[in-house]
């Protein structure tokens, strides 16, 4: 919701070229929902626990809602989609460019995910560091600084995320309540600690919404994913791809 | 010329929370020898490998090495002054490659290391690990895994290496190779301090031992002459070294 | 000290309504409905360790249960406050088994899920629920022949309940009960080896939180005389997790400080205009960063330094 | 003389470990029965399994002749077996007479009956006592958190004590407790197994405390018992010696 | 505490010659648009009429309260507007809200103009609640008669937003379409607030109906709208005055474009003087508003008109008895910009449109008349 919002502010307000605004929105989410959020809130308070954190962290959503709703109104808007809105038809079937070209954009950004935490020394130096903080310390990897490259990470993926999904959902201060769920459920579903797990899970929870929107009574559509997160939970907490995170007694 | 000894610990007081581990504890590791620390459970040692480095605040007392002060500085740190530490139990990435768990020996190197070449020589030397470079470590065996680890920790030729019970879970077969490869580590002019269950064989294959209690270093000389105090025995099996 | 404050406390609450318009009256009203929710929410969280996004739902099932009986039913009021706090209780024992699997933010998601469902149920079955259009014309009962329909009377019938909900916590507490609870949380494995059956006291933990939740509701029906499903989404469910944290989780008197932040401050901040969700929102931030064991937490430290 | 406890060729194995390989003992009443043996040699694991805490892969455990294999811990604790942890397991944010309070209530009544009879479970006297006779009276109204490390070293064992138990299973209760308060700790032991014939097992790796308060002792490595007799015996016996050092 | 007694008393104190005019609505929460909208109506007329003189040769003094869009906040606040003695109280505009202050606002007899509409809302007994706009039960059998007479639509794929609004409004469609015979193809309920309609187009899509009917709040119109384009879904699309609002054809670009349907009020009507009161609203709030802008507007000229022209006096009860079966001219009050009906339980008149979206903009295809003529 936010980097639609910079995006906006940017070429509303002050009359910047789209391109010119997503790049500054880009660099705005960088340095406030990834940056700002780690040092900010979570390094702070991580120390007390998850439930002071959650916390704060609803009270930020509401903070940044109200910010968005106040100073820039309670109106979705429009947003300029990044590629022509046409429709082309490939085996017989009509697809929208701009479905195709969302597609394509996922398969590239998580393509160039999995490489760079693959096939990087930085990359598996933040895998090292998540899978065994210990450990990774030891080997003298900078722990702090892998967890804050997850945060910008995070923050960037946020941001592409915004582009993708904003010409079509509308830029609504609202917005970023259900998508933010539907993510966790997503990750979830398919296992916290696996960027596999994660697009398993995305892929699983759109397709059974997608069903059950079809085939189920569509007033209890919202119910059958959560019906799917509480049996993933309760047959299999690590989640359908996760791994077991060893635990010491 | 430098000191005798490279590592020494000064009265050092260290311990988790409420409960006091290091109760003054006070030995010095000879340069260029493999020295076993022996014990009964609860004496310290383990505590002793962490307070050295870096990995648990040393309340009082000083750690020296290379008889420059070194209490309290982060692994980083001491990895940069030449320290390796191959701590108990298993301690590789198990989803990641072998020779990406290798890599990370090399990640707090200076600028300018030729690590690959440095990656090379290692494994030249282990020839298991180029064998299975591109498998996952958790295919290694428990043996291999050690293996593993300590080349890891060869990457950054380091001057002292801290291993912590490295014979935990092999089998003898595999226990007699791990302590020809220290000797052999040794040979080349690395400074071994290792803890030990199995004392005996530990000693076997050392120069020097040193034995805590409660805390405290209780005696301090060469292996052979450890391993022939009758006093050892009581030392497990209560009464302690006075008795 | 304490029961000084106490005392004090208990007089305002006794004598503010005298100076009060009818929507001060109202919204101290809905402080004590709030309150009696969160203590039941306290004793599941705060006590016995167990996170529950779902208390939302269940003053949502005691608010139907009592305005559908005193509706459509007919029914006078204590019967179906009863039957409220009863078959609360009873979902919330069931809803007590994943506990017994999973904890943590498994566990609140379970029972987030469970809060949705409920309302989805509530907006849906039109044929038990009115669906959207809510129950209207929810009676308030009477007391002895006394009707309690004026603001005034019914706001000191729910300091009555407050304070008879109050008691009842503060007993069980201080009982055997209180104590597995806490051993449940903070030590499980040891609990069991000293003979608490940590299986029972966790699930007597959700339903009991539970039951008050359905109480909190039974009240809530006649308070505002309109039942529809919105109230009781999610975001009642976060609002009382809120209260609970904020106030000081696991103090006996954090429900009652958390439900002030939750319910009062945010009128208070009205002066504010557009600006006064941002400035609660800042205030919440604010106070988890630095008192992250809540109001009495911070006090708790004071006190002992 | 009268078994109360039977354990019969239990086995337990994680994965392809096996860590507890076969052992077989019993435990007589009144007795003070220690269990030693190196790091990794199977000590915990075997009270874990003994205490419904592990499911034990097989085996045969009996109390009194009953059968009570696999049992849930709470039940067991209830049929009169309590024990302490290898690390102190106390309640921090309960006053230490809570916690004695605590450990034992649920002997007393039914749930119903605790929950809207009295507060203290009617054991305020009988916390009274155990507070004194572990020296912690002064203490009876602070939090267990703030206590040190040997005060709740003590307050854990008294709490295996508060419910009277038939038999009791300490798992290294003289770990990290200085010598001042150690010499207390196994006086007082002594003293409870003298005026009430209780049952104690004690795994414990201070050789001076259990072979001062233990009447016989076994010796295990590698999942089994390999030596087992009265402190003397043990502590000359070849076997024991060179599990603890090795073999050459 | 003190601080709570002094904001209370702030808030209370009413200072002398002013006439005192609450809006109790949705400033913040999921429906904050509809309520800004209604709440801007109110504050241009506020502001017009001050200007002049104010009524009565009293400033109007307007407070506002927010609901937050929540049922449990919308009675408190209601109560805290009653116990400010206002005049009149203008809201709340979603339906459920003004459902769960009727009780209070009933005992206190403040009249009360509100936006809400969904079809039960004067049935239920409250003499001082007067509409600003239909009711779904006016509003559906119009659009009803333009599928049965116009499109010749057999057939109809419904989507609607699961909330009051939709609920109720899909309710009396569907009693409308039943006694004109038109079959339902598709009965696709929708969450608010959602934003991916990609399943619920696809279930349009199969149902083959002869026309689709989108009811839903103004976003989710819009988002509809452009899944369905995506979809090559054809319609013809017919809706009420949601999915034809300003805000829908801007959102939804060009795939608003050949949506028909009912308007009861809109900003577009070719009357002179709502044309004029859209560039007044535009000037002054730097937007253009939708049907909600106008209810607000039109119901403070109400107030006025009967306040000053038919009482003389303040009197709360004359004012709801008077506009009881009174219509206003626009010549008569050119603050009610058209001529306007309200029925003995509060329930409004006047003419509605029938409206085509042609090229991003919305076009009167048709005036239709009042039902009492």
């Amino acid at each position: 919701m936010l980097p639609a919002f910079f995006i906006l502010i940017g070429t509303h307000t002050f009359g910047l070229p789209f391109w010119l605004a997503a790049i500054l929105g880009g660099v705005a989410t960088l340095i406030l929902l990834g940056l700002a959020f780690k040092k900010v809130m979570v390094d702070p308070m991580i120390h007390h626990g998850v439930l002071p954190l959650v916390i704060a962290t609803i009270g930020l959503a509401i903070l940044m809602k109200e910010a968005v709703r106040e100073f820039y109104g309670a109106d979705a808007w429009p947003f300029p989609a990044l590629w022509a809105t046409t429709d082309v038809t490939l085996f017989g079937a009509v697809f929208a460019v701009q479905s195709l070209l969302i597609l394509a954009t996922c398969i590239v950004v998580v393509g160039a995910l999995q490489l760079f935490l693959a096939g990087t020394l930085t990359g598996r130096c933040m895998q090292a560091a998540a899978q065994n903080p210990a450990v990774a310390r030891l080997l003298g990897i900078r722990v702090e600084r892998m967890i804050l490259y997850t945060f910008l990470i995070n923050a960037a993926l946020v941001w592409i995320a915004a582009l993708l999904v904003t010409p079509i959902y509308l830029a609504k201060f609202t917005n970023g309540e259900i998508l933010g769920l539907y993510a966790f459920i997503a990750a979830l579903i398919g296992g916290f600690n696996q960027v596999r797990g994660a697009i398993v899970g995305g892929l699983l929870l759109g397709v059974i919404d997608n069903f059950c929107a079809v085939y189920v009574s569509s007033s209890y559509r919202m119910a059958v994913p959560l019906l799917v997160l509480i049996a993933v939970i309760l047959v299999r907490p690590q989640g359908l791809l996760g791994r077991v995170e060893e635990r010491t007694v | 010329m430098a000191a005798a000894e490279l590592l020494k610990f000064e009265n050092v007081v260290a311990g988790y929370g409420k409960e006091t581990i290091l109760h003054g504890l006070s030995f010095a590791v000879p340069r260029g020898a493999m020295t076993t620390v022996i014990g009964p459970n609860g004496a310290g040692k383990s505590t002793a490998f962490k307070a050295a480095f870096g990995m648990l605040a040393v309340r009082s007392g000083r750690i020296l090495f290379e008889d420059r002060e070194i209490t309290n500085r982060a692994p980083r740190e001491l990895i940069g002054e030449g320290i390796c530490y191959v701590p108990q139990g298993r301690n590789i990435f198990p989803e990641l490659s072998v020779l990406h768990n290798l890599e990370f020996g090399g990640v707090a190197a200076p600028k300018g290391t030729d690590l690959k070449a440095r990656i090379e020589a290692v494994m030249d030397r282990f020839a298991v690990l180029r064998r299975k470079a591109r498998h996952q470590a958790s295919t290694l065996s428990g043996g291999e895994q050690k293996i593993l680890e300590i080349a890891r920790g060869l990457l950054l030729q380091p001057r002292l290496m801290l291993i912590d019970e490295p014979s935990i879970g092999l089998s003898p077969l595999l226990v007699e190779e791990l302590f020809a490869l220290l000797r052999e580590l040794r040979k080349g002019g690395i400074t071994l301090l290792m803890i030990e269950q199995n004392a005996k064989r530990a000693l076997e294959n050392s120069d020097y031992g040193v034995v805590l209690e409660l805390g405290r270093m209780r005696l301090q000389d060469s292996a052979r002459a450890i391993l022939s105090d009758p006093r050892i025995g009581q030392l497990f099996l209560g009464g302690g070294l006075s008795a | 000290m304490g029961i000084g404050i106490l005392a004090l406390a208990g007089a305002f609450l006794l004598v503010a309504p005298l100076g009060l318009k009818p929507y001060g009256i109202f919204i101290l009203s809905m402080w004590a409905v709030m309150t009696i929710a969160a203590i039941g929410l306290n004793l599941t969280l705060g006590y016995a360790g167990q996170i529950s996004l779902a208390q939302a739902a269940f003053v949502g099932i005691g608010a139907y249960v009592t305005a559908w009986l005193t509706t459509k039913g007919a029914w006078p009021f204590w019967p179906t406050y009863a039957l409220g706090f009863a078959s609360c209780f009873a979902v919330g024992w069931i809803l007590g088994y994943p506990a017994l699997r999973v904890q943590h933010h498994y566990l609140a998601f379970v029972t987030l899920a469970f809060n949705t469902l409920v309302y989805l149920v509530f907006r849906n079955e039109e044929w038990l629920t009115n669906g959207i259009y809510g129950i209207s014309n929810v009676p308030r009962p009477s007391l002895f022949g006394f009707s309690l329909k004026g603001g005034r009377e019914f706001y000191y019938f729910c300091l009555a309940n407050l304070v008879f909900v109050s008691l009842a916590a503060w007993w069980l507490i201080r009982s055997p009960w209180g104590r597995a609870f806490v051993a449940v949380r903070e030590n499980p494995i040891r609990a069991l080896s000293l003979g608490v059956d940590t299986r029972r006291y966790t699930l007597m933990a959700f339903a009991i939180g539970a039951g008050l939740g359905g109480i909190s509701g039974a009240l809530y029906a006649p308070l505002t005389q309109f039942v529809d499903p919105t109230p009781f989404a999610l975001g009642l469910s976060l609002n009382l997790l809120l209260m609970v944290v904020l106030g000081g989780s696991g103090y006996f008197f954090g429900p009652f400080l958390g439900a002030i932040v939750a319910v009062l401050l945010p009128e208070w901040l009205r002066f504010a205009q557009g600006y006064y969700l941002m400035g609660y929102a800042v205030l919440v931030m604010v106070m988890m960063a630095f008192w992250p064991t809540g109001l009495l937490g911070l006090a708790d430290r004071l006190l002992k330094k | 003389m009268n078994t109360v406890l039977q354990v019969r060729d239990l086995r337990k194995s994680f994965g392809g470990i096996v860590a507890v390989d076969g052992v077989s003992f019993d435990v007589e009443e009144s007795e003070i029965l220690g269990i030693i043996g190196p790091n990794g040699s199977g000590k915990s694991t075997l009270f874990n399994c003994i205490l419904g805490q592990l499911q034990p892969s097989a085996g045969d455990v009996r109390l009194d002749g009953r059968a009570v294999t696999g049992m849930r811990p709470c039940d067991l604790n209830r049929l009169g077996v309590s024990r302490t942890f290898q690390l102190l397991q106390i309640f921090p944010h309960l006053t230490v007479r809570a916690n004695l309070i605590l450990a034992g209530q649920e002997h007393q009544g039914s749930m119903l009956s605790r929950l809207v009879g009295r507060p203290d479970a009617g054991l305020s006297a009988a916390a009274e006592r155990m507070l004194g006779f572990f020296r912690l009276e002064h203490l009876a109204d602070e939090d267990a958190g703030g206590l040190s490390y040997g005060q709740q070293k003590l307050l854990d064992v008294a709490m295996a004590f508060m419910a009277g138990p038939r038999l009791a299973l300490l798992d290294e209760p003289a770990g990290g407790v200085n010598p001042t308060m150690l010499a207390n700790l196994r006086e007082r032991l002594k003293a409870i197994n003298a005026e009430h014939g209780s049952t104690f097992v004690v795994i414990e790796h201070n050789m001076e405390f259990v072979m001062a308060l233990c009447d016989r002792i076994l010796v295990l490595a590698e999942g089994r018992i390999i030596a087992q007799g009265t402190p003397a015996e043990v502590r000359s016996d070849p076997k024991v010696i060179e599990a603890y050092l090795g073999r050459g | 505490m003190r601080g709570l007694i002094a904001v209370l008393l702030l808030l209370s104190g009413s200072a002398f010659g002013q006439v005192k005019l609450a809006y109790v609505g949705e400033i913040s929460g999921q429906l904050a648009v509809s309520g800004g909208n209604f709440r801007d109506g109110i504050i241009l007329a506020v502001e017009e009429i001050n200007a002049r003189g104010g009524m009565l040769k009293q400033k109007l003094d307007l407070t506002l309260y927010d609901t937050q869009t929540n049922p449990g906040v919308a009675r408190a606040q209601m109560q805290k507007a009653i116990d400010g003695e206002p005049y009149t109280i203008f809201g709340p505009v979603l339906s459920g809200n003004v459902k769960v202050t009727l009780e209070i606002v009933k005992q206190a007899e403040v009249p009360q103009f509100i936006g809400g509409e969904a079809a039960d809302l004067v049935t239920l007994g409250n003499p001082y609640m007067f509409r600003t706009s239909f009711g779904q039960q006016i509003g559906m059998p119009k659009i009803a008669n333009y599928i049965r007479d116009e499109l010749k639509a057999k057939s109809i794929a419904l989507i609607w937003v699961n909330n009051d609004f939709g609920k109720a409004g899909r309710d009396q469609l569907l009693r409308v379409l039943k006694e004109r015979d038109i079959r339902l193809a598709a009965d696709v309920s929708t969450e608010a607030g959602q934003v991916d309609f990609a399943a619920d187009v696809v279930k349009l899509k199969s149902a083959n109906a002869d026309a689709v009917f989108v009811y839903s709040n103004e976003e989710e119109c819009a988002r509809i709208m452009r899944e369905a384009r995506k979809q090559g879904l054809k319609g013809p699309f017919v809706g009420d005055t949601t999915l034809l609002s300003q805000k829908t054809i801007e959102l939804a670009a060009e795939a608003a474009n050949g949506v028909v349907g009912h308007v009861g009020l809109t900003v577009d009507a070719p009357i002179p003087e709502v044309k004029a009161f859209g560039e007044r609203f535009q000037k002054r709030f730097k937007y253009k508003p939708d049907h909600n802008g106008l209810k607000g507007y039109t119901a403070v000229y109400a107030m006025r008109y009967v306040t000053e022209k038919k009482l003389g006096k303040l009197d709360r009860k004359a004012l709801a008895k008077t506009l009881h079966g009174l219509t206003i001219t626009p010549k008569e009050e050119p603050g009610i910009l058209m001529e306007t009906t309200w029925n003995d339980v509060g329930e409004i008149d006047r003419i509605s449109f029938l409206a085509e979206v042609v090229k991003g903009q919305q076009q009167i295809v048709k005036v239709l008349p009042k039902l009492g003529k």
